[in-house]
């Protein structure tokens, strides 16, 4: 019974998304009751199960003899878990709000929903070919919503989404097969579940595989050269871009990743190898390129996207290292960038709703109109850069302490890159900060009449992430002590 | 003897002798009578498998009583049984499904005559996967040829004679190159029963005598019937078939057509050569290349195509080259997963043909990729089955490419050799069906509005919604269609097992 | 008492905060006025409110802090930021020293700037961010670790950004970037070195000497010179240290006198005790003497040094000689500390201590000359000296004080450079480091003398009016004051000598 | 493998080259008439094959006119029956491309098969 709880967390939000269209709601408000109901219910529950972890797995339907969907809750799991849940319903809630405007909401929301229960499946994936299978769930449920506006830009950026996805997922594809054929299990064990017996002397095609597979799950976190989709996916509503492109889609990547790394193919077996480099290398460069990009962005959103894929990096760079403390730095990393990212988009979806604004030079003087939402902003751009005291500070400390702890050249030079990245952060984000502050002595306050911060449902969204960011910042030795706990099955 | 087992025979004869009958009823009774053969021998089918899989093992039903090496025999596993069965499953929902197109497209005076064809295709299918004979075997080859070809030109406008033509002329090559080498081989062995020629073909090689007329042989009619079935680069003749051919024959020549050839070349494989030797000749090499090559020109033809029909057309030769490429794993895990893949090629590919026309209906009858925005919601049920049978194409967990995919990716790991080629070629004409296919769903669900008009052929007045009251008989194919995937897709284990059953009674 | 440490920073804290924030609301206030046609009244009482609110609170705030720091020693784990890493206030002889400068300087300027912000505008947010940076820099003088300085160094750039960018100009606001960025590239290449130390070194509290462990670095010496070499470099761009020194040019012209006056006096300063700290107090000079890492760290400084005079002997633009001045002298400082001897460390703790005083009371001057006279270049500054004689006395002292000319106080600080380069057995270094500071020291004769000269003999052909303008009092005391002391210092450095010179033989 | 092999089974050497001229009439000519005889080149030259296989020198048509002889007498019988069978399926498929080509020809007044493939696309069907 107690293992019956991760099927529930997982179908229910699906259940209930799917009725949201069928169901005769007599007015948007009961609607959008009933659906934040439904969300905060199931966050409850994923906590209640957190709190309780069950032992045993949960096995759902069975594809061949020893291929099945099944569930078990680990460490590694209860953290991508209890963040998604933490995060969604306020999310929901500044959906709320913003897609007021957009129509189709019925639809809108059934997605929106479906996709908590496809990221929760992610998490609580007891093997890889479960994970996989969520993993293309996912890219299926999210493309509506990423095509939501129709228009043509949209449908546009949702083909090349999806042509991303499962070019992706074909080679996580492969991955999986050679776990399937070599390992001992498909199950995740922490430190992998290669059978060395069986490699004998095919290691080299286990790192290519590995480098495939790396590169394949990777296509959800942007990683270089499989970047682009990112940007381009930032004209589905602001929530959207928010909620699932700096938190669900591509966090689940870098989740996948780490499963992948730690829990399937063993770091043992990837340490020190080339195939360590390579995807070493590759996420030093989407580190440097994504700042750079976001550099020249002109648009907001987009901005924020680049931005975003250099910060999932991050998360990637701490994967790589391949030691516990790299698994802690990147999952520290995870869990902080979700906050301060979200937080971000949604400024920058309040700032587009309220002011209509787009483009980065556009934003002149608004800081004056709206100061909260600016100064949330600035806050967020500053923890994204790493100012001591917020919460970006201690998860890059922890991802360069591991990097410098695994005695690998390169990883010095991944920590190099990390700077130069705070660097490039410090100047994309706080531009936009002085220039919304400082328009320039002689600026036209008047062109931006009527403009004025929104309402509470997405200022409660936003004070929550900012005091979070200090509260993470200030005292995050709860979190490390938990992430702690979390690596310590791998040593 | 048991009764069933003259089950086989009976099917065979039932629907030849179904064929003349057709030519003197009129075009509604021919119907009646076919829709009834298909479902008596799909039950009769039904009955031989639940019977080879009670008793457990293959028997050989011998015609008119005349033993081995004289007489002909016709010889029953478990998978040539659920073969037919699948066979006249999905035959049938192809002719529910297109049964308003053909009523249109095909004359009056001339209906009858299709379902003639019709009956003839399913009975030389039936003996090509019954028959124990090689040279029964090509009879019924040329059978198969002569009422697909008919299938095709059925609609008589110009494109479907000209492509019926080329369709004629590239089975004759293969059907003389396939003959060829049956003459070759009687002449080795002396024998033109299966199991026979097996026992023959093992003391040659076993004594290293004649080994490379067995090796020409063996390369004539893998070629041959790899030419039959479209194996990239011979596909030429296939957009145009499947592209303007009626729903029906388009829906059935690609997926069972083909599948018939390729079953007779897997029986040729294991029943005839067997696959040990096979596996040592370099003939699975080519057959490899070639599929690795289809696997990825098809999907590039497909994606450069404009016309729905025809880009699933080019689809399928792209799947055929997954089903050559599985053989040309050579291993018995890259057979099943070429079974299986027949198999759920031919369940999704009917699908797709169905779904395709049931949106072209809802599109003024274009098939044109611009015409097609927004059909998925002026036919929603044709537009999700367009989408469940592309995701299936693609692969996508839950739906039977997946479990296809799965087991080609397994076998190919098998392969010491050939297992990063397969597998990245995999991973790439997964990425290109994704970008045809699922170009194509989102095309669909598309508002016409954000579309410029200028590339549309038809006014947006011109379009109307398609309900599924109005297609009943397309809805519940396509309806079947759907659920017959998600079962391949969810629950393949039973399948699988009784595939290895199968080969393993083959050997 | 321990908590008492955190009150001198939670002042002036708070008192900024609660300013920034009045000023904001003033804002929306006055937008909404626009918005209704109402006139803007500026009510000048407020103004004198604001300046008494400021003026208590720098006094207050000065006081607890020079008597917290001189009470003995203390110390406080504010909260843990990370596991085994707290937030951690220590006073130490260092600490005591800088934050004293600190107070002094910061009360001066403060005083002087009541008058000068009268030209500038927005007084409230000024005024807020100016005891912000104060509670700041006193928190970093304060740190007893690495992190915790660090901490307090990032947020020292940030809401220091704001007084550059006062003004709001365009040109300003580039300035502001270019400083921030500056700052930023600083100070991640620092932290790129705190994540070596953290691993290398047993614990990142300050300790004199250094808390190297030998066992790990064993090995890893090549990784981890240039981890502390990029971490030098890194912030070296706070203190003007070539190759990032290019922002403070472009700064301090932007920034209202008071605010360049601090930048230059005091908060490039923070970068030396950066500096100073990771390098004596954790790395441990030990480790670094010898190495390459001191020898392109001389050469870095001692070319800094060098070019900076060249620069600001060239430059035209007052308070951009002045800037390109501080560049040159703030190396010198570097210069004393990157040869690590006690009488070169001493030498720079003294000229750390004067050139604030001198540096500060410069700039203040040249705001005097440029509200006052309203002339930015050097060359206008012609018989200045006919309309106010103080001041130009006090900039004469001041600059002579700069060049080291004795008694006044740079010669003592520059004679223990000196000596130190000689002693400090480093080669070439040894007699080509003080042949530098020469040829720096007449460079600077050069750039500060001639408005002196101009001032009082304008020369027959110039047209000056000798009508007697002296800048108000409440800017003119504190520039007497602050030339005052760097003379005075000059002239009687026993007891700072000494301390100094504990320091240095504490942490080698 | 020499020439002397080659020269003792010249017949099959000669049925070898005959499938060759007829499958490369069907395959390359463009006439569809034309084709339609290198099906028919092809076709026969198997039946040849298969004939020479049954063929025992010396010995007799498997017919039974007075009475039974002795297997040893008549040639091996299944050949001959293939090749019938073969004749039978040849004709089929000849009639079948005949009348295909016929149609075609009324309608586009030519045999060339990639014409009609050009005007088919000018039409646009």
């Amino acid at each position: 019974m107690n293992a019956m709880i991760m099927m529930i967390v997982v179908l229910l939000p699906m259940l209930s998304g799917v009725l949201i269209p069928l169901l005769p709601f007599k007015n948007r408000r009961q609607m959008l009751i009933y659906i934040e109901a439904m969300v905060i219910l199931n966050s409850v529950l994923v906590f209640g199960m957190l709190m309780n972890r069950p032992e045993e797995a949960f096995t759902l339907f069975r594809f061949t003899g020893n291929l099945s969907v099944s569930f078990r809750l680990d460490g590694l799991g209860s953290v991508f878990a209890g963040m998604v849940s933490a995060l969604w319903p306020l999310a929901t809630l500044y959906a709320f709000e913003y897609m007021k405007h957009e129509g189709h909401e019925k639809y809108f929301f059934m997605f929106y929903t479906i996709t908590f229960g496809v990221t929760l499946g992610i998490a609580l994936s007891e093997d890889i070919l479960t994970m996989y299978f969520f993993f293309e769930m996912l890219s299926l449920v999210t493309l509506p919503l990423i095509m939501h506006t129709l228009s043509r830009e949209a449908i546009l950026a949702s083909r090349t989404y999806f042509y991303y996805m499962i070019g992706g997922a074909a080679f996580a594809f492969i991955g999986m097969i050679f776990i399937l054929t070599y390992g001992t299990t498909l199950d995740f064990v922490p430190g992998g579940v290669l059978d060395l017996a069986k490699i004998g002397d095919k290691t080299d095609v286990i790192l290519l595989v590995y480098v495939l597979c790396f590169c394949g799950f990777s296509v959800k976190t942007a990683m270089w050269p499989f970047s682009s989709w990112l940007p381009k996916a930032g004209v589905a509503p602001t929530p959207v871009t928010a909620l699932l492109h700096a938190v669900a889609v591509v966090k689940t990547g870098a989740f996948t990743v780490m499963r992948v790394t730690y829990y399937s193919f063993g770091t043992d077996i990837l340490r020190g190898t080339w195939a360590q480099y390579t995807v070493m290398i590759l996420v030093i460069i989407t580190i440097v390129y994504g700042c750079s990009r976001a550099l020249k962005e002109t648009h907001f959103k987009r901005r924020l996207a680049w931005s975003t894929v250099s910060n999932l990096s991050y998360i990637l760079f701490g994967v790589v290292i391949m030691t516990p403390m790299g698994l802690k730095g990147a999952l520290g990393h995870m869990l902080f960038h979700a906050v301060m990212k979200i937080c971000s988009f949604f400024c920058a979806g309040a700032i587009m709703y309220k002011a209509g604004k787009h483009y980065i030079y556009e934003l002149d003087g608004l800081g004056r109109r709206m100061p909260k939402v600016f100064i949330i902003f600035t806050i967020s751009g500053m923890a994204l850069m790493g100012v001591p005291g917020l919460c970006g500070f201690i998860s890059k400390w922890n991802l360069a302490a591991a990097a410098v702890e695994s005695q690998n050249l390169l990883a010095y030079v991944g920590v190099a890159a990390l700077l130069i990245s705070a660097l490039l952060t410090a100047i994309y984000m706080l531009t936009i900060s002085v220039r919304a502050f400082f328009p320039g002595k002689d600026f036209d306050y008047s062109t931006l009449r009527g403009i004025e911060d929104p309402n509470w449902m997405m200022m409660l969204s936003l004070i929550v992430f900012a005091a979070a960011m200090f509260v993470f910042g200030l005292h995050s030795g709860p979190v490390f002590t938990m992430l702690d706990e979390v690596v310590a099955v791998l040593k | 003897m048991d009764f069933v087992q003259n089950f086989p025979f009976i099917s065979i004869i039932l629907s030849l002798f179904s064929g003349p009958l057709s030519s003197v009823l009129s075009g509604k009774k021919a119907k009646m009578v076919n829709v009834a053969v298909i479902s008596i021998i799909g039950v009769m089918s039904a009955a031989v498998l639940a019977y080879v899989l009670g008793s457990g093992q293959e028997y050989v039903y011998t015609m008119g009583h005349f033993p081995a090496p004289w007489g002909n025999e016709i010889r029953v596993g478990c998978l040539e049984a659920f073969m037919a069965l699948f066979f006249c499953v999905i035959m049938l929902l192809s002719m529910i499904g297109g049964q308003k197109e053909r009523e249109a497209e095909i004359e009056k005076t001339k209906q009858n005559l299709y379902y003639i064809m019709v009956n003839l295709l399913l009975s030389s299918l039936l003996a090509l996967i019954y028959t124990n004979d090689l040279f029964t075997a090509y009879v019924f080859v040329e059978i198969n040829t002569i009422s697909a070809c008919g299938l095709i030109m059925i609609k008589q406008n110009g494109r479907t004679i000209e492509a019926a033509t080329r369709y004629m002329i590239m089975s004759l090559l293969g059907s003389g190159l396939l003959l060829l080498g049956i003459c070759f081989l009687y002449d080795l062995t002396g024998h033109l029963l299966m199991s026979n020629i097996q026992e023959a073909v093992r003391v040659l090689h076993d004594t290293g005598a004649y080994h490379i007329p067995l090796m020409v042989s063996l390369g004539l009619m893998s070629v041959g019937l790899a030419i039959k079935s479209a194996l990239y680069p011979f596909h030429a003749w296939l957009p145009d078939a499947y592209g303007y051919s009626t729903l029906s024959s388009a829906a059935i020549l690609s997926s069972l057509v083909s599948k018939g050839y390729i079953f007779l070349l897997i029986k040729i494989f294991f029943r005839v050569i067997g696959f040990d030797i096979v596996r040592d000749s370099k003939v699975i090499n080519v057959l490899f290349v070639f599929g690795v090559a289809g696997m990825i020109m098809g999907s590039v033809s497909a994606i450069k195509e404009n016309n729905i029909r025809r880009m699933i057309a080019y689809s399928s030769v792209a799947q055929i080259g997954y089903i050559y490429m599985g053989f040309g794993l050579g291993t018995t895990a890259g057979v099943i997963a070429s079974i299986y893949h027949v198999i759920s090629h031919a369940a999704t590919k009917s699908l797709l043909f169905v779904a395709a026309s049931g949106i072209t209906d809802a599109s003024a009858g274009s098939t044109g990729f611009f015409d097609l925005t927004g059909a998925g919601y002026r036919n929603k049920l044709a537009g999700v089955a367009f989408t469940v049978g592309s995701l299936s194409m693609v692969g996508f967990p839950m739906f039977s490419g997946f479990i296809s995919k799965l087991l080609f990716a397994q076998a190919a790991v098998g392969s010491t050799h050939k297992m990063l080629p397969t597998l990245i070629a995999l991973a790439i004409s997964t990425v290109l069906n994704a970008v045809y296919f699922i170009k194509t769903v989102i095309r669909l669900y598309t508002p016409l509005k954000y579309v410029p008009t200028e590339n549309m052929t038809h006014k947006t007045d011109e379009l109307f919604t398609v309900t599924m009251e109005q297609q009943p008989f397309k809805s519940v194919a396509l309806i079947c269609f759907i659920l017959l995937n998600l079962a391949l897709g969810l629950s393949s284990e039973p399948l699988i097992r009784l595939i290895q059953n199968g080969l393993g009674m083959f050997a | 008492m321990n908590g008492w440490i955190i009150l001198p920073m939670l002042l002036p804290a708070a008192a900024g905060i609660m300013l920034l924030v009045s000023s904001f609301l003033e804002h929306l206030r006055m937008t909404k006025r626009i918005k209704e046609n109402t006139p803007v009244i500026v009510d000048e009482g407020e103004k004198k409110n604001l300046h008494y609110l400021v003026g208590i609170v720098l006094a207050i705030t000065a006081v607890l802090v020079v008597w917290t720091a001189w009470s003995g020693e203390r110390q406080l784990v504010l909260f843990y930021l990370m596991k085994e890493i707290p937030v951690y206030f220590h006073v130490d002889a260092v600490g005591r020293l800088f934050v004293t400068i600190v107070s002094i300087v910061w009360v001066a300027a403060g005083f002087y700037s009541f008058e000068y912000m009268k030209h500038e505008g927005e007084e409230k947010r000024f005024f807020g961010f100016y005891l912000l940076i104060y509670s700041v820099l006193i928190a970093q003088d304060f740190s007893g670790n690495l992190v915790t300085m660090y901490l307090f160094y990032e947020l020292l750039t940030l809401v220091s950004m704001p007084l550059v960018l006062h003004n709001g100009s365009r040109e300003a606001i580039m300035a502001g970037l270019k400083y921030l960025f500056y700052s930023m590239c600083g100070a991640y290449m620092g932290l790129f070195g705190i994540f070596f130390l953290y691993r290398y070194c047993s614990t990142l509290t300050f300790l004199p000497g250094g808390s190297l462990n030998p066992y790990l670095a064993e090995g890893n010496r090549g990784i981890l010179l240039t981890a502390v070499f990029v971490m030098l470099i890194g912030f070296g761009a706070k203190a003007g240290m070539f190759p990032l020194h290019a922002w403070l040019p472009a700064a301090h012209p932007v920034a209202p006198s008071p605010a360049s006056a601090v930048l230059s006096g005091v908060i490039v300063k923070a970068g030396v005790l950066a500096i100073l700290r990771s390098v004596y107090y954790v790395v441990g000079v030990d480790f670094l003497r010898g190495t390459w890492v001191q020898t392109a760290w001389m050469t870095l400084t001692l070319l800094t040094v060098f070019m900076g005079s060249l620069l600001a002997y060239r430059e035209p633009v007052m308070k951009k000689r002045l800037a390109y001045s501080t560049v040159s002298q703030v190396s010198y400082i570097l210069f004393g500390l990157s040869l690590m001897t006690p009488d070169a460390m001493t030498g720079a703790l003294l000229h750390t201590v004067f050139h604030a005083f001198i540096k500060c009371c410069l700039f203040l001057t040249a705001g005097v000359f440029l509200v006052q006279c309203r002339k930015r270049r050097a060359d206008e500054l012609v018989g200045i000296g006919k309309q106010m004689p103080v001041l130009l006395w006090c900039y004469t002292f001041a600059s002579l004080a700069l060049i080291g000319i004795p008694p006044a106080s740079g010669f003592v600080s520059k004679w223990y450079l000196a000596k130190g380069a000689l002693e400090a057995g480093v080669g070439i270094f040894g007699w080509f480091g003080p042949a530098v500071l020469l040829v720096s020291a007449l460079l600077t004769a050069g750039y500060l003398l001639p408005i002196t000269m101009k001032g009082f003999f304008p020369g027959e052909e110039a047209v000056v009016s000798e009508e007697k303008k002296e800048p108000p009092k409440g800017m003119l005391i504190p520039i007497l004051v602050l030339a005052v002391l760097a003379v005075v210092l000059g002239i009687m450095p026993g007891g700072l000598l000494r301390y100094a010179g504990q320091i240095a033989s504490a942490c080698m | 493998m020499n020439l002397a092999n080659l020269l003792n089974n010249y017949e099959e050497a000669v049925a070898m080259i005959l499938f060759g001229i007829g499958f490369s009439n069907l395959l390359l000519q463009k006439n569809l008439i034309k084709k339609i005889i290198g099906l028919n080149i092809m076709d026969t030259a198997t039946y040849l094959f298969l004939a020479l296989k049954g063929y025992i020198a010396g010995r007799k048509a498997p017919i039974v006119v007075d009475g039974v002889r002795s297997v040893e007498a008549y040639i091996n019988p299944i050949p001959s029956g293939l090749v019938l069978t073969g004749i039978v399926v040849s004709v089929s498929v000849t009639a079948l491309m005949l009348s295909l080509t016929i149609r075609l020809y009324r309608r586009y007044h030519t045999l060339d098969l990639d014409e009609i493939t050009t005007r088919l696309k000018k039409e646009g069907l």
